[in-house]
């Protein structure tokens, strides 16, 4: 299509991946947390829960920067990931991948959370006198009652990941085709006069992506919610 | 804006060396700047919008020309301030200099490692730096290996912390950074001249805007921004 | 097998103290509303943990503070009827039912499951999902789930409170059967009399958080200090009785410790044994033996205790042969017999009812 | 007063169609599970927009689809105690009990909210929020909430299910005097025959959505139509008899419609009514006035309806003076008595029970 | 204190200034629109869903510019606010204001909804049956019930707007004593060589303040669960 240059289709490509990956890989760490959160008692509790929202609170710059100290080829982090797995984040869709999971993650971990509190544990306890262990209770009951917060959880951490932009500039820089998202071309487009244009034609798609995702979470929620209801 | 105070919206990377300068003229005359930092294309956009500064200072002509030509610059205050050199660095302390020829083999300098700029397209710093590149016949050859930055300073975040080899930055930024070091600077007639050009808006009622602006001018601040590593503007006179 | 129950629990205004052991059969939990038995079957499933408690299941500990040792619910092998159905929303009628099926290792459709889905009537329900489900069908589905489990202690905390009398007279035989079939030791909480009468072989009566009373069916309801707690209307003994026959003018004969019985005709055949129950309202006492009345049902016996209460009332306790018959009678009428400990005296029996219609296997 | 209820309602697989009448007084609504009491509830109550429907209370209209009319649930001035508590969780005890009584404009403290805490035991609950409550004080509670509306229209769904007979027996005569001395209509639905018996004037017998019978409860318990609804156990008739005297020797005489009886001492004067109950099986049926047994209880009648089941039983109809009664006995008997309509008969009544102890203002 | 410069000390009162207003009277707004996104059937709706998620899905400067075009003096919206209640937002703190509290709003509003969809509708009915019309029972009954859900909206709002740059900065510039927030300070610190120990002590500041929100939030929550869940 002549619509979009090839650059451009490359950006929405590689930006539809680093937020579905995003939140693919964030969800099940998020729920794990927002467990914790919700029911664990533990010591350092209170700090991991500052931990999961200090991408909210800090300027995404900063973000990135962090990420870039901590898994950083050079940073003890990241070199280990590569030494052990060959894993490397810096100037790849994976570290943009990173950065945009980890800017989405407090809102993911919210909405869990939320979700996690509002289950009765009546019915939990419930699913244990019929033999149910605890990882079964969860895998039967609690996780799909809180579908819904999944959900929601999901579409928050991905529709951030689609706008997501400071820290993964910041920690991948901008490599057309390799880290170049769609926030980050729309940035480059507005640094310069007269583009505009351009830029407003990609903040459309951005939003017309972001919305059908939305649309379809929406579907999946409404169908979550109606088993839950009954009916 | 109140009697005596003047609102500069400048480029962000001027920051340090403003705000040295802006005291020192605060501090002769009684007055205040107030400055706000931003990058020059949101502040060139927020004075189309009606933003109540006296001074804009740019990071490049571009936007300058475009409120010009809106008309919200006061005719004839317009002035080219300060002038910046584009540097090639590499990480670390121990790196012999390169000269910047076509025969260089930037790529080999290299290796698997990329070269940190500001965007291209986008950014002024970027923009100046493939510019000089392609002048140099060098842009082909490295530009899969260029890794762009959404500024300068993050760019030379990057080489400082070893994430990248090797950068383009401004000199001033070079300057600062201890754990980088100036492999080669670009001849400056390699890319269209490195401008910082400064004028007194339309809308400004601050009365000593104008002082102000010639105060930057003056040799006091000169040797103030000189220190920071600014060069005198290259079209000046 | 058997549970051996002591607890000692204490919620902000509320403190549990209770030992009881609860032998093969059903023990039935007694008592007035927040007298505690919902805690005494949760400390059991080990819903909570009690602050200090000494539980045993068959010689295996479920939990006992003084080895620190507290096995989670679900390797209790529990099937638990709550007193609020806590059915999961999210799964079929189906798919609850069978939820413990699956833990307890059992898969796919089985001769049990079809029985009991018919006997509780949920065939049509089966697909639905519980949240639009009517009271008396919630429960149902929560007592299908918690007898599918093949559970190997049954906790069942008022499972009939919303059912009909029809479906509970399909009900009864069915737990009865389980009782008298299995060796299951069942904790059956509830406040009608007429279903404790008929399933319970032991019964325990908390009261405030205490044990007022436990021990065998027969004789704890024929004990007048319990009658308050169980509710006049509805105190009275339970009975072992033998048929014997059946007249020809609708009645049978019964043959009880402390002489005859007749009824209005039972189904069961002679020689069969009974439970039946007489209610003290419907009980008379004479010093002599009454000759103005027929002699349809009186027994002889001794006054083996009187229990005075607030009102105008007062509850004799009589001792017929080896069993025990409550009679309520008025604070005139005991004075008036001058009815004292050890005294003879005559029951005119008013009224009995068949607690049971299936036979007993002697309890 | 009256209300009076026109509904037809699809769920997916169910359909109510219901049409009855319910005068002052206490109307039961009666039925298996399933059969939709808590649907026809709830649309009196403005809780499901019925398919269609007409339901007006004293002339004023809640319902009608005829003129596309609803009246919100808030505006219907209604005490609904659910079958499941609802207690609002996030406020006390006793700020549930005096949600209603706000919007009502009732304010602060009152003789009658003191004397219904202390009728339904909450005094030491009133600090506490619902979450941790036992099961009955959950629905103590929420009757108190219901009856501190100061309601026009009372809808109880099985409000006494949780309860033990103590408290019952305790809360009955107050429901008993709201009947007797207000005029607001009260749905009342509930599976023990014995609290209908004692409170409805009414009965509503619901089944699989349809109206089975309805009117006066004398009518209604005695018609041998409906005891497989009811519980073939629990099955009987309710009569009004007037006591007479009362004996020396602990019987109390009476005089109902067809004749004496003669029960257990009752407490009441005199002169005064009482609605007595007489169940199915206690009731024997005598071609010949039976001479071998005493004539403690024996009422002449006339065969008016038999009513063979799927059972070994038959269900006979005796009409006696005015009043009918209810006799449960095996068709044997039934074929060996030679019953027919209009055969005279005897009823041998094995015991009475006193449905009510205090004054019924007729009804 | 000699700890921070007297600009500095602005940009933290202001930042608190900031991210209190747009809370406060955020708040207000997404749980108007969680109701009507939750409960109502109105066409549109799914527009108006998309339209509150919008500012996540942007990148923050595509926002702040959209603002600066909306609400800027010379735009008409910004013309008419002025012209008609002497409100100016551009350039002004109340801007910032604006700008955090939309950039907040998804969040708040997602957290919000899923607790109004976890309130039992059985509840609000038995309230009716009591004589409460729908507005009394929303304020006696659905609102203390989705208070953790409020709270856990209010942190997250706030947290954002606490961390909030991008369309702060491009909207209302960055001002010191006007428009200077925490973030934008720590912005134009990292511009500049030499700064960044500067920049560390603010973020910590930054960190600091959340985290102590964070907490309070945490306690509040835990009140609120505590009095619906009994004992
Ligand atoms: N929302 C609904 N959707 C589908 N079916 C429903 C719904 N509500 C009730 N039903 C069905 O309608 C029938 C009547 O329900 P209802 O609650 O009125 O019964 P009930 O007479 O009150 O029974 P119970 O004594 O068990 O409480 C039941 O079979 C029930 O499953
Ligand atoms: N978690 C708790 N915190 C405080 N008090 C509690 C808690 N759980 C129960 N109680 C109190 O302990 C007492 C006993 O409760 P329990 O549920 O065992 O009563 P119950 O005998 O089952 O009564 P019911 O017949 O009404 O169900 C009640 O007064 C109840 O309020
Ligand atoms: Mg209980
Ligand atoms: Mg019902």
């Amino acid at each position: 299509m002549s619509f979009l240059s090839p650059a451009e289709w490359q950006a929405v490509a590689l930006s539809l991946r680093v937020s579905l990956w995003a939140t693919a890989l964030a969800l099940p760490l998020a729920i794990g947390v927002a467990l914790a959160l919700a029911r664990g008692h533990f010591p350092g509790k209170q700090l991991l829960n500052g931990l999961v929202h200090l991408p909210l609170i800090l300027p995404p710059v900063v973000t990135g920067y962090l990420l870039l100290l901590t898994f950083g080829r050079r940073a003890p982090l990241g070199g280990w990931l590569y030494d052990t797995f060959g894993l490397v984040l810096a100037f790849r869709w994976t570290g943009a991948a990173l950065a945009a999971g980890i800017m989405g993650f407090p809102l993911m971990v919210r909405a869990i959370r939320l979700a996690i509190e509002a289950v009765d544990p009546k019915l939990e306890q419930a699913a244990a006198t019929l033999g149910a262990s605890r990882a079964w209770v969860f895998a039967t009951i609690t996780l799909p009652l809180i579908l819904p917060g999944i959900i929601a959880g999901a579409v928050l951490g991905f529709a951030k990941a689609m706008g997501e932009f400071g820290a993964t500039i910041t920690f991948v820089s901008n490599i057309p085709g390799q880290t170049q998202t769609l926030p980050s071309a729309i940035y480059a487009l507005l640094q310069v006069p007269g583009a505009e244009t351009s830029a407003l034609k990609l903040v459309a798609l951005s939003v017309t992506l972001a919305m059908g995702a939305l649309l379809l979470s929406e579907l999946l929620a409404r169908r979550a919610a109606k088993r839950v209801s009954g009916a | 804006a109140t009697a005596g105070q003047v609102t500069v919206f400048a480029a962000a990377s001027l920051k340090t060396a403003l705000d040295e300068v802006t005291a020192l003229w605060a501090q002769d005359t009684g007055n205040t700047a107030t400055l706000s930092f931003v990058g020059s294309s949101a502040l060139a956009r927020q004075i189309e919008a009606g933003a109540p500064a006296d001074l804009f200072i740019s990071a490049n002509t571009d936007w300058m020309d475009r409120l010009e030509s809106a008309g919200l610059l006061q005719p004839g205050s317009r002035a080219d301030l300060l002038g910046n050199a584009l540097v090639l660095i590499g990480h670390g302390a121990d790196h012999a200099p390169v000269t910047l020829t076509s025969q260089l083999d930037l790529p080999s300098l290299l290796g698997p490692g990329k070269l940190a700029m500001a965007l291209i397209d986008a950014v002024p710093a970027g923009i100046y730096g493939k510019a000089a590149l392609t002048h140099l016949g060098l842009w082909n050859s490295i530009a899969p290996q260029v890794a762009q930055t959404d500024n300068v300073r993050a760019a030379l975040a990057l080489v400082a912390r070893g994430e990248a080899p090797m950068g383009i930055v401004y000199a001033t930024d070079a300057a600062a950074d201890p754990s980088v070091t100036v492999l080669a600077e670009f001849p400056a007639d390699s890319h269209p001249p490195i401008t910082y050009p400064a004028a007194v808006l339309a809308d400004s009622t601050a009365p000593e805007a104008p002082a102000l602006l010639t105060f930057l001018q003056s040799p006091t601040a000169m040797a103030i921004f000189l220190r920071h590593g600014f060069t005198k503007p290259q079209a000046a006179e | 097998m058997s549970l051996r129950v002591q607890i000692t629990h204490r919620f902000d205004s509320f403190t549990l103290n209770a030992a009881f052991d609860a032998p093969a059969g059903v023990t039935a939990l007694f008592g007035a509303s927040g007298s505690g038995k919902t805690t005494v079957v949760n400390a059991v499933a080990g819903l909570i943990k009690p602050d200090q408690a000494r539980i045993s299941l068959n010689d295996q500990m479920l939990c006992d503070s003084a080895t620190r040792l507290w096995l989670p619910p679900h390797k209790r092998r529990l099937g638990y009827v709550f007193q609020e159905a806590r059915l999961f929303p999210h799964l079929s009628v189906q798919q609850n039912l069978r939820y413990g099926r699956w833990f307890a290792g059992l898969r796919g459709d089985s001769a049990e499951e079809t029985r009991l889905i018919t006997l509780l009537g949920l065939g049509p329900l089966l697909a639905r999902r519980p949240g639009a489900l009517s009271g008396g069908e919630k429960q149902r589905v929560a007592i299908g789930r918690a007898l599918l489990s093949a559970p190997e202690l049954l906790l069942m905390d008022e499972p009939l409170a919303a059912l009909d009398e029809a479906r509970k007279a399909e009900i009864l035989p069915y737990l009865e059967r389980l009782r008298d079939e299995t060796q299951i030791p069942i904790l059956y909480v509830s406040h009608a009399m007429a279903e404790v009468a008929r399933l319970a072989t032991t019964v325990v009566v908390l009261s405030d958080g205490k044990v007022l009373r436990a021990g065998p069916v027969q004789n704890i309801l024929s004990d007048p200090g319990i009658a308050p707690t169980i509710g006049l209307r509805e105190a009275g003994a339970v009975l072992l009785a033998q048929v014997v026959t059946h007249h020809p003018d609708g009645l049978s004969e019964l043959s009880a410790a402390g002489g005859r019985l007749f009824l209005p005709e039972v189904t069961a055949q002679p020689g069969r044994t009974l439970r039946v129950r007489i209610l003290a309202q419907d009980v008379i006492l004479s010093r002599t033996r009454p000759d103005g009345l027929s002699a349809l049902n009186i027994l002889p016996g001794t006054v083996s205790m009187i229990h005075a209460g607030d009102g105008p009332g007062v509850l004799v306790q009589l001792q017929t042969g080896d069993a025990q018959i409550l009679a309520r009678i008025t604070q005139r009428s005991a004075q008036a017999l001058e009815l004292s400990e050890g005294k003879p005296c005559y029951a005119i029996i008013k009224s009995v009812s068949v607690a049971q219609d299936n036979v007993g296997r002697g309890a």
